[in-house]
């Protein structure tokens, strides 16, 4: 009998020094149980692949908002769609990065969103590369092949296979199979697809043949371990909402904050 | 100093762009200010899994969201009747799909209608390219919405770019606090201006060459 | 207010002579009504992109069972990964095709089912191409581009961007959303995203907001018109239990007839 | 002649090859008559778009099908708890994921474990590949299951295919109704042999060396 649930520890206890992990890094569909597991896992060298990277403030991390940019200490590269250090709240973190930037002993490869999924995509169906119509003649042509095609100019673009995806999906059955709400759902499938090894988090566990064979998006053969949040863990359903509120507060204060800025400069 | 207009007047005149039966997908920034003046039937998507997606929750009504509800601008919104959410693959084929009209911010605007839109972090020189590649190439209609001029005052509607493209030749309609520019084979088409302002001023505040369209209109909203 | 609805000859107008058109060709998710109105509207020239090409009997075509290979008279090429013509049942389509292959005015271009869906998955990305590793040392890498990826070799495959994608869906809504149901789901989702004109055949329309928007499958953006199958058609949801039973019992009787063949033989 | 299997027991000892846990996609032919032997655990997918779905349904239950609901065979089957439905791009994701182990019928085998399995039509020269070579190179664990001989007796283990290839060195095991095979990198090793057959009877039925394993034995179902 199929029974892929686990507790987080035992679940990244196989991610190794050096690999390639794979998840979204904040907001809804984020895996904020998993980062952590893999913060107290303490596998180095990592090579972190996310839609973005924009740490948190310190004043909402003391507030119990999940950050995986803490994983920062274990990682040798990042590579991301879209970075953000804001300025005006420059944090211990921010600090690091750009020191180990400078430093050279962090790397960066930054790529449109659209690649990263199509780079994922590439890698699910095992292909060797594709030529993407997006990048031509910008930061992102640098370093890889052009090539024109039926009178287009297209880009070569490397698969990124995973060695772990870490995801997060609102129910799961004992045999992986996954479905998600709203937004949440995010690049989660994907990852599934492409990533060698697979974690997933959730915040219920169902028994087989109560999810809807017509609504499961992730079947559970991409699934490797299932993870179930505790109700009582902060990122879990009942106590999330409290660091939620906390953040969007934060972001008025600060919106609100540049917008008088702003006014004065005008 | 000559009156400009204001972000929400900018992205009002944007938001008359758009018709019943439109998909849209805004931008950070002015485009997002255009989702209160939309014309009822226009869907809106979002690049991180939602299309036809309502209103942003105020602050007051905070209780109301569903956190797993939020939009690339990292804001909560109401669902709506005939919304669909998806994954970010779906996403990215759904904006290359040339189905959607974009409304995004810029940073400069050339005469061949290259468009820089993303910014890159001064503190460490990493392009915050997100999206932005994708949906200026992709879009059916590429509308670009901001301000006529930096805040050190000069023009970003200029002949060549000097800050990193984010798409080539794909400009359509550039609508800014001063006037509403048309991207044409021939050149920059200058069709409107803000109310106050003469063809004259906005050349020069322009960089770029401008023609004067036959039909030069002042602004509506 | 989007309107999507549309009837089947209305929906069918904008097809052109000499389009590329792709749907699935058998079985659920077999867009039936639509095919037929294919038939009536008379576009010529076209190049058909099916999953499988098997021409059914004349048995039971007679008795009702959509057959889509009538269509063959307004084809100049198919694009298929499997194409069956029984040699115990060689129908006047069979030899039509056979006779139209050997005369050259038929093209046939066979590929994997792999293929067809990572080349309709490019065309949905709009990329230029992918390097697939499907087929390589095989009848389909004639004519293609091999490249050495990493020590592995690759078939330079090009996207499938069809004119004309005929999908079926169990119910939409006027917007165009789209959920389905079983196997029926086949390759419609994929087909939606990467053809031009995109007509989807229901068994049901429903008000926007009564499809769950977790459970939509097809946004409606990638859908141009809907089609409601009449309930009384010979391919709506009341009568097509009849030509499926007559199907199966055709089939059974075949299989038996074989196996009695086969037994013969041994 | 000598007896070989039946179909069903060739199927029934290819079946053992599974445990529970696996994920298994069965090709047309003996492969699918694995389905009635294969233990409670193990989930099989249709590359259609379903996997851990259940028996057919027998000719006295047809009123029970749903129409919506077929595997790759065209065959009828019954929903089972925790199966999922899916598109065809997810099923090659799958496929080619190498997390499925494939049961597949063939025509020749290569003592390097190259395999035939599609046919060409015999009479429009169309190759019939359909998802062959998907499976075969995707499968963790690809398992050719057929006649050792083909109908004229000529052997169908063979030391270079005469046949179209459908995917280079992919065979892990061959069971045929007279023996199981092994793939090995120093050749194919003859790993157990139907009831009433002697190695040497098999060599004789052919082409590609035999290496007789030390641990041979009868095949048992």
């Amino acid at each position: 009998m199929i029974n892929k649930v686990s507790t987080a520890a035992e679940a990244v206890a196989k991610i190794r020094d050096g690999d390639l992990v794979i998840a979204n890094f904040w907001g809804p569909g984020s895996p904020a149980h998993l980062w952590r597991a893999l913060l107290d896992h303490g596998a180095k060298d990592l090579t972190l692949c996310i839609n973005n990277y924009v740490p948190k403030a310190d004043v909402l991390r003391e507030k119990g908002t999940p950050d995986p940019s803490l994983i920062l200490a274990q990682t040798k590269k990042i590579m991301a769609a879209f970075t953000s250090i804001r300025a005006e709240e420059v944090s211990p973190i921010a600090e690091v990065i750009n020191k180990r930037l400078q430093e050279g002993s962090l790397e960066f490869e930054s790529m449109s969103h659209g690649n990263l999924v199509e780079r994922l995509y590439a890698a699910a169906l095992r292909l060797g590369g594709i030529y993407s119509p997006i990048g031509v003649g910008t930061v992102i042509e640098e370093g890889k092949e052009k090539r024109v095609i039926n009178g287009v100019e297209y880009l070569f673009q490397e698969p990124i296979r995973p060695d772990v995806g870490l995801i997060s999906a609102a129910k799961a059955d004992r045999l992986g199979n996954l479905v998600y709400h709203g937004t949440a759902r995010a690049s989660n499938p994907i990852i599934a697809m492409a990533s060698r090894y697979v974690i997933a988090e959730v915040f219920e566990i169902v028994d087989p043949g109560e999810l809807d064979p017509d609504h499961i998006v992730t079947p559970g053969i991409f699934v490797d371990r299932v993870v179930r949040i505790p109700d009582d863990d902060p990122v879990g359903r009942e106590r999330r909402r409290e660091w939620i509120m906390a953040s969007i507060k934060f972001r008025e204060e600060q919106n609100a904050k540049a917008e008088a800025a702003r006014r004065g400069d005008a | 100093m000559k009156d400009r207009l204001t972000d929400e007047l900018t992205a009002m005149r944007a938001a008359k762009e758009l018709a019943p039966g439109d998909y849209c997908n805004l931008g950070i920034g002015v485009p997002l200010l255009c989702v209160s003046y939309i014309p009822e039937g226009v869907m809106i998507q979002s690049e991180n899994g939602v299309i036809g997606y309502g209103p942003v929750y105020e602050n007051d009504e905070l209780d109301l969201i569903d956190p797993d509800m939020i939009d690339a601008g990292m804001r909560y919104f109401r669902p709506l009747p005939g919304m669909a959410f998806f994954d970010q693959l779906t996403s990215f084929c759904m904006i290359r799909s040339g189905r959607l009209i974009s409304i995004l911010g810029g940073l400069q605007v050339s005469e061949k209608g290259d468009v820089a839109i993303h910014a890159t972090s001064e503190e460490n020189k990493t392009p915050r390219i997100g999206g932005s590649m994708d949906l200026a190439w992709g879009a059916r209609r590429l509308i670009i919405a901001m301000t006529h001029n930096a805040k050190d005052g000069s023009p970003k509607v200029v002949r060549n770019l000097t800050m990193p493209v984010t798409a080539a030749a794909c400009v359509d309609l550039i609508v800014t606090d001063i006037a509403v520019i048309k991207v044409t084979d021939s050149g920059l088409l200058l069709q409107e201006f803000a109310p106050g302002w003469t063809p004259e001023e906005i050349i020069n505040q322009t960089e770029a060459s401008l023609i004067i369209a036959s039909d030069l209109k002042e602004m509506e909203f």
